[in-house]
């Protein structure tokens, strides 16, 4: 059985983020600066996994593959953090507690290393899970 | 331009001194005119009342604390939307309508002009944005100037010609109509959670009282010879007691004289003063003071006023006094919302319910109409509900009937709850006055349209004037067999024409008329200090630029109206 | 020869720096250089130029290519999808100018849609709280003026509004801040060591999801009653350390972002950090703000608001406004399957809904009017690109302290390009035709 | 009492608001009549007909009617919205705003009911025999009136946000419910014989809260005041007592402030 970790993901702004999307959600650096996961360095450990490997990140709602990395506004353990964009958004709780606003923040996830399946682009991810043919 | 002639009605006009005489009113080329072609649409206006087009003079109906309310109270719209109707976009809202509401309900009505009467300079983009989308009447707004940085900064050394040099600037980048004052000093005392409660209360910092600073800006007012004159909202407002200091203000435009060519007489304009007329030292022995105030009021030439009347239902309070909005929900406990504005004002906004149930409710409900049934001179007293904060502007058909009615306040007198009170803190109950219609007019039209400085364009049938007209469904001549005729006439007008063009039928809006932006550009001799100082402020004080500040363009005044002064005399 | 425009408007954040100094070429037609924006506002600037840029409006075919049409062919297609539509949701509008969004509500009336803006996942449940509760805030100005407390709570401004603490909120030196940010302490509540909280004077480092609980413990501990030992993962004693802070300022503002809007709690987080704002009125003055994201999500909720009535979520199905974030709401409405079409204008839904969100979207009619390509674009069956507004035309914008900026135009678009608005006009003219009126 | 049954035929395909399908709009109207009355389909207005068979005429007077609302309304909003007497039974599960703003009369979802149920209720009974949604009994956005009156009884679980801004009445869940109980109430009860989850009480200014099962989570604005004994639906019990919203402003009645009251069942 593969090793896996449980934390409480959550999602927001970085900096890379934003000089992201202003230079292009088609192009690979999007990918770079969101398709990732930060997880604090005991929360590596514990999942035995290297710095910068791919990890499947799985919640109630989806399942998204990112890049771990160490955390670069920790220390923060057992919490992990993915830039909001899609990757993000394929396993939040779309929970709005009759709000209209999701639970993009606090959402349950299973971390488990996969270092051969790849980080999809940021508009492939989205048209593949909505099954619309990637042009 | 279509031509009209409005045949028969009974027509008020105090510009003319018209008292009801069944006349013809012409209509050409968007003015009054002496007389029309055959080919002119004849308006039979027979049993029907005729007057000039509606002047509010003081009302909260477009900008950034207007908006406040409306985006903080979605209960106040709930089943009350209305969908899209002929020409009519749709609209919503009972004490904060929509902008397309609110100017669909003044036409109506029979009003053609209204003032927005508190700008934040800095938001003056919004609330042209406002304006624009504001159908059919005729609009100016107030920039406020009571607790700005510069005119305090002036007038602390008395610089009456650098406090006018930036009224001027400020009037042209915010496209403003007039020189507005709210509680002068207890805002800015406000940023610090202060307050000014009399006009000798100094002003934190600044080292300047506000006798000190309305006194200066009635000179800067009439040393520019500006229409209006300064609009003030005195300090204390709204506590038992305060009458005293509205006294103390009235005082400070003591041999003063009104200096313009728009014709004004006033000085000073006393607004919303049923809130200002209180006396008593608690809410428990809280009175009227509608006969002090209106006394001094009656012998004092050069100060006009307006009512500001309670008209006993839910509503939103919203003002340029912070302070007072602090305070009010302290009280009540409903929702406050404030912003402080940096270097110029703040506003504050919190819903509050006039229930008749509530003897308080019920005294300022009788003091409001104590002051327009105390005042001697019509034309120097206009009706208002300082909408939204004593009632909605929709109320106004509701007003008239009670001043046009003893029958109806008595009505209302005995549906109250602490009738007992409202009579012994009042003489509402010994007043047997009732307003006439050509008063009415005088109250709602010449005389607001005399006070702003457009008493040459607006406000009066004369030929030659701005042709807006309001026929309404009501029979001077016959004897009114229920008040709530009354109501029901003033609520929807037979026809409407704005500046000659026909904007309401029947109670219906079937045009949109000619929509202006009315604001006044004062040119006044070159002034380097003053440029100066407000370069700095914005280089070292203001969190945007100098070059982004102005209200420039189609987008924010697409039809713009300039009454222009010279100040370059002096 | 080169121009330098001055006092260029930033349409990136809410912050709206309105001091950005932008080079263009000679004939206005290319922008070189970008002088006082933060990095992300100088790529937003210089990505406009990019050579690889969609200038045409596509329609997506069924092997997933791109087929170029006219901007005639894109307003009839766009036309016709809300003529049809039974509930079309009209969702973005917050990074395009007030004169857009206008045109933009009158064909929501005509077509009587839902409308909503991307303060459906960023400060949506901010304003459900100010309904609930109201706002005691201020302008930006008086921050930098006079603020010697600032509170982040749940934000993240060196990462997400770069230029904010140095214009406004820690470091400049206003009228009564002489000392800049030594006149000020400032207090971060965040889960993460954020490189906000690393500037932080105290930093609480909050149990995700508590914020409500720790915003509780803090009114408690203004009037001095009782505590557990530890509230949201923070001892009492700290507590009661930054409720003295807060209360002994002269003028105090808590700023806060999506931390506490999206996390448990939502609308009532801000509620009760709104409560606490109230409660420290009665011993200082305080404000507090909305660290609003796109930077004219706010002047759509204002226009929204006076043609409307409601900042955002508003149904126009009835022929009348009505307002329920939970039933009018965008996330609402696709999840639980209520729309039929989508209309997506200045915003990403694609990228920033959850994917159960997005996945209807790709099974309607659907229209996305974006200068880029983006998941949203990629998923809808016409994507029209527009000149980028803020930077190839201008118009007003209000920053997130409600004031109004009018934006600037810098360089021409790409020829034959349209604006926001020039094609909603397209649309609501051609709608006008299709629905009979006026 | 004369019952009108109505049975949905042809499914929307989008959601069907019926907001005339209520004792108070029926009263006095034949079957035929029902039939004609407008229900929307997004923009679309189309009759009850479209959708329902109707049959049955209904009673002179609102308190005369019931209406027995059968098949599948599961995605029906507003059923027995601002209801004010009579009788109403939805046989299977709705959508939102069932019985919202009503002020009497009985209304029973024998399955279950999503958000807004009995929004700003005033008067009347409404019971749900499977699980409610979120803003069970609460105020309408920015109203700070909520709940006033009446009795709400929910046999399976609730969502979040009941009662939220209750100023009166009674809310009973016999199930489990989710966060948020009767935020910013100032009057009322609430009775939760299940688990609760956390923020319970916040922002209250007045009003009770009993809870037999678990709370994940207590406010730190409650503050522990003893033990004590209550009969509550005939069951006594030890109960853990707290008063709160410490945090939150309170009424002061004879010189003493009064506290909203929390008990956990020990």
């Amino acid at each position: 059985m593969t090793k896996n970790i449980t934390l409480n993901l959550i999602s927001g702004r970085t900096i890379q983020q934003g000089v992201a999307i202003e230079s292009g959600k088609e192009k690979p650096s999007y990918r770079t600066a969101c398709g990732i996961i930060e997880m604090d360095n005991a929360d590596l450990k514990a999942l035995g996994a290297w710095k910068n490997t791919n990890v499947r990140v799985t919640s109630d709602h989806g399942s998204v593959i990112v890049k771990a990395i160490e955390a670069t506004q920790g220390p923060h353990p057992g919490v992990a953090f993915i830039p909001m964009g899609p990757w993000a958004n394929s396993i939040v709780d779309p929970n709005t507690y009759s709000t209209g606003m999701p639970t993009f923040k606090g959402t349950p996830v299973k971390i488990e290393v996969t270092i051969n399946e790849p980080i999809l682009l940021g508009i492939e991810l989205v048209q593949i899970q909505c099954g619309v043919k990637v042009g | 331009m279509s031509e009209y002639i409005i045949k028969n009605g009974s027509v008020f006009d105090p510009v003319q001194g018209i008292k009801g005489d069944k006349k013809d009113i012409a209509i050409k080329d968007g003015k009054i005119a002496d007389k029309v072609s055959s080919a002119a649409k004849v308006i039979d206006a027979s049993g029907k009342t005729v007057m000039a087009g509606a002047v509010e003079i003081h009302a909260h109906i477009a900008g950034p604390k207007v908006n406040l309310g409306r985006i903080y109270r979605p209960e106040d719209k709930l089943f009350s939307c209305t969908p899209t109707k002929g020409m009519e976009r749709m609209g919503g809202g009972a004490s904060i309508p929509t902008t397309f509401k609110t100017g669909y309900e003044y036409a109506k009505m029979g009003y053609t002009t209204a003032m927005e009467a508190a700008m934040p300079p800095m938001f003056a983009k919004h609330v042209h944005e406002e304006i624009r989308d504001t159908p059919i009447i005729d609009e100016g707004a107030f920039p406020v100037f009571g607790n700005n940085w510069f005119v305090l900064e002036y007038l602390k050394n008395h610089e009456i010609e650098n406090t006018a040099a930036y009224i001027a600037w400020l009037l042209r980048v915010t496209k403003g109509y007039a020189v507005k004052v709210v509680n002068p000093g207890g805002t800015e005392a406000w940023a610090w959670g202060l307050n000014c409660l009399s006009v000798n209360d100094p002003v934190p910092y600044f080292d300047i009282t506000p006798a000190e600073i309305v006194k200066g800006l009635i000179e800067a007012n009439e040393y520019l010879g500006l229409p209006h004159s300064v609009h003030i909202h005195p300090n204390n407002l709204g506590n038992p007691g305060c009458y005293e200091t509205t006294l103390d203000t009235l005082r400070l435009a003591e041999g003063m004289k009104a200096k313009n060519k728009f014709g004004r007489e006033s000085v000073m304009h006393l607004t919303h003063t049923q809130f200002h007329s209180y006396k008593g030292t608690n809410w428990g022995d809280f009175e009227s003071g509608a006969k002090e105030i209106t006394d001094y009021v009656n012998q004092n030439k050069n100060i006009t006023i307006d009512t500001g009347n309670v008209t006993l239902d839910e509503t939103t309070t919203m003002t340029a006094d912070g302070p007072f909005e602090h305070h009010l929900t302290g009280l009540n406990h409903l929702k406050w919302a404030n912003c402080d504005v940096e270097l110029e004002t703040c506003a504050g906004v919190v819903p509050y319910i006039y229930s008749p149930n509530i003897s308080v409710c019920a005294i300022q409900w009788a003091i409001g109409l104590e002051i327009p049934l105390m005042m001697k001179d019509p034309m120097r007293c206009y009706i208002t509900t300082d909408h939204p904060n004593a009632g909605p502007f929709t109320r106004y058909p509701r007003v008239i009937k009670w001043l046009m009615s003893k029958k109806a306040r008595d009505t209302q007198i005995n549906a109250f709850k602490h009738k007992d009170k409202v009579l012994s803190q009042t003489s509402i109950g010994s007043l047997d006055k009732e307003l006439s219609l050509y008063e009415l007019a005088q109250m709602t039209r010449a005389g607001p349209a005399k006070t702003l400085g457009l008493g040459h364009m607006c406000g009066g049938l004369k030929p030659g004037m701005d042709a807006d007209v309001a026929v309404y469904n009501f029979n001077p001549d016959k004897p009114v067999a229920n008040p709530d005729d009354i109501e029901t006439a003033f609520s929807r007008c037979a026809h409407v024409f704005k500046s000659g063009v026909e904007v309401v039928k029947h109670g219906e809006i079937v045009g949109t008329g000619h929509k202006r932006t009315l604001w006044v550009n004062v040119k006044v001799n070159d002034n380097p200090q003053v440029m100066r100082d407000i370069n700095e402020k914005f280089i070292k004080y203001y969190s945007m630029t100098q070059a982004n500040y102005e209200a420039l363009g189609h987008h924010f005044v697409p039809n713009p109206y300039a009454l222009e002064v010279d100040a370059t005399h002096v | 020869m080169t121009k330098t425009i001055t006092d260029v408007i930033c349409p990136f954040c809410g912050t709206l720096c309105d001091d950005i100094e932008v080079v263009v070429s000679d004939d206005g037609k290319q922008l070189l250089e970008v002088y006082n924006a933060c990095v992300i506002g100088s790529e937003k600037f210089l990505h406009s130029q990019a050579k690889d840029r969609v200038t045409k409006p596509r329609m997506r075919q069924d092997d997933g290519t791109w087929k170029d049409v006219s901007y005639d062919e894109a307003a009839d297609y766009t036309a016709q999808m809300l003529a049809k539509a039974k509930k079309p949701l009209m969702y973005g509008w917050s990074s395009t100018n007030c004169e857009a969004q206008s045109v933009g509500n009158e064909i929501a009336e005509i077509s009587r849609a839902c409308c909503d803006n991307t303060a459906a996942v960023c400060h949506g449940t901010t304003l459900i709280a100010v309904q609930d509760i109201g706002l005691p805030t201020c302008t930006l100005g008086e921050v930098k003026n006079r603020a010697d407390r600032i509170i982040f709570w749940g934000c993240n401004p060196a990462h997400a509004h770069p230029r904010h603490m140095s214009r406004y909120s820690i470091f400049p030196r206003g009228f009564f801040t002489g000392k800049g940010q030594m006149s000020r302490k400032m207090i971060v509540i965040d889960p993460r060591v954020t490189d906000t909280a690393k500037m932080a004077d105290v930093h609480l480092q909050i149990e995700q999801g508590k914020d409500y609980e720790l915003l509780n413990a803090l009114r408690v501990a203004f009037k001095g009653e009782w505590l557990p030992d530890v509230v949201a993962g923070i001892p009492k004693e700290k507590i009661r350390e930054a409720a003295d802070m807060m209360k002994s300022g002269r003028f105090g503002i808590i700023f806060f972002g999506m931390g506490v809007t999206q996390s448990l709690s939502k609308n009532h987080n801000i509620d009760i950090a709104i409560a606490v704002t109230k409660d420290l009125n009665e011993y200082t003055k305080f404000s507090i703000m909305p660290m609003r994201g796109h930077y004219n999500v706010t002047g759509s909720g204002e226009v929204f608001a006076w043609q409307f009535g409601f900042p955002y979520s508003i149904d126009l199905t009835r022929g009348f406004a009505r307002y329920n974030p939970g039933d009018t709401s965008s996330i609402d409405l696709l999840v639980r399957g209520e729309v039929d079409a989508m209309f997506t204008i200045g915003s990403d839904p694609g990228a920033h809904f959850p994917i159960s969100a997005v996945k209807p979207i790709a099974n309607m009619p659907s229209v996305c009017i974006d200068p880029h390509l983006t998941p949203t674009s990629g998923v809808s069956k016409l994507h029209v690109p527009v000149a980028f507004n803020g930077v190839e035309t201008g118009g007003n914008c209000y920053r997130m302290d409600n004031v109004p900026i009018d934006c600037r135009k810098v360089v021409e678009p790409p020829a034959g390009m349209l604006t926001d608005e020039q094609f909603l006009v397209m649309v609501r003219d051609r709608l006008k035709k299709l629905k009979g009126a006026a | 009492m004369e019952t009108v049954t109505i049975t949905m035929k042809n499914p929307p395909a989008l959601y069907l608001e019926a907001d005339n399908v209520t004792p108070d709009v029926f009263a006095g109207k034949t079957a035929a009549q029902i039939a004609e009355l407008h229900v929307h389909e997004g923009n679309t207005t189309s009759t009850l007909g479209k959708y329902f068979e109707v049959s049955g005429n209904a009673g002179a007077t609102v308190a005369d009617t019931k209406i027995v609302v059968k098949g599948d309304v599961k995605k029906v909003k507003y059923l027995g919205m601002k209801m004010s007497a009579g009788e109403m039974v939805i046989e299977g599960s709705a959508d939102q705003y069932v019985g919202a703003w009503m002020t009497g009369g009985k209304l029973l979802a024998k399955g279950n009911v999503e958000a807004f149920a009995a929004t700003a209720m005033r008067g009347g009974e409404l019971i749900v025999e499977g699980n409610a949604g979120n803003y069970l009994g609460a105020a309408y956005r920015g109203d700070w009136r909520g709940m006033s009156s009446g009795k709400i009884l929910v046999k399976g679980n609730a969502g979040s946000d009941i009662g939220m801004y209750m100023t009166g009445g009674e809310i009973v869940v016999n199930g489990n419910v989710d966060v948020h109980v009767m935020t910013h109430a100032e009057g009322g009860k609430t009775v939760i014989k299940g688990n609760t989850k956390s923020k319970l009480g916040g922002q209250l200014v007045d009003g009770t809260i009993i809870v037999f099962g678990n709370i994940e989570t207590m406010m730190p604005g409650y503050k522990p005041n003893g033990e004590v004994e209550l009969e509550v639906d005939g069951v006594k019990a030890l109960f853990s007592h707290y008063i709160g919203d410490m945090g939150e402003r309170h009424k002061k009645k004879k010189g003493a402030i009064v506290y909203g009251n929390l008990y956990k069942k020990i």
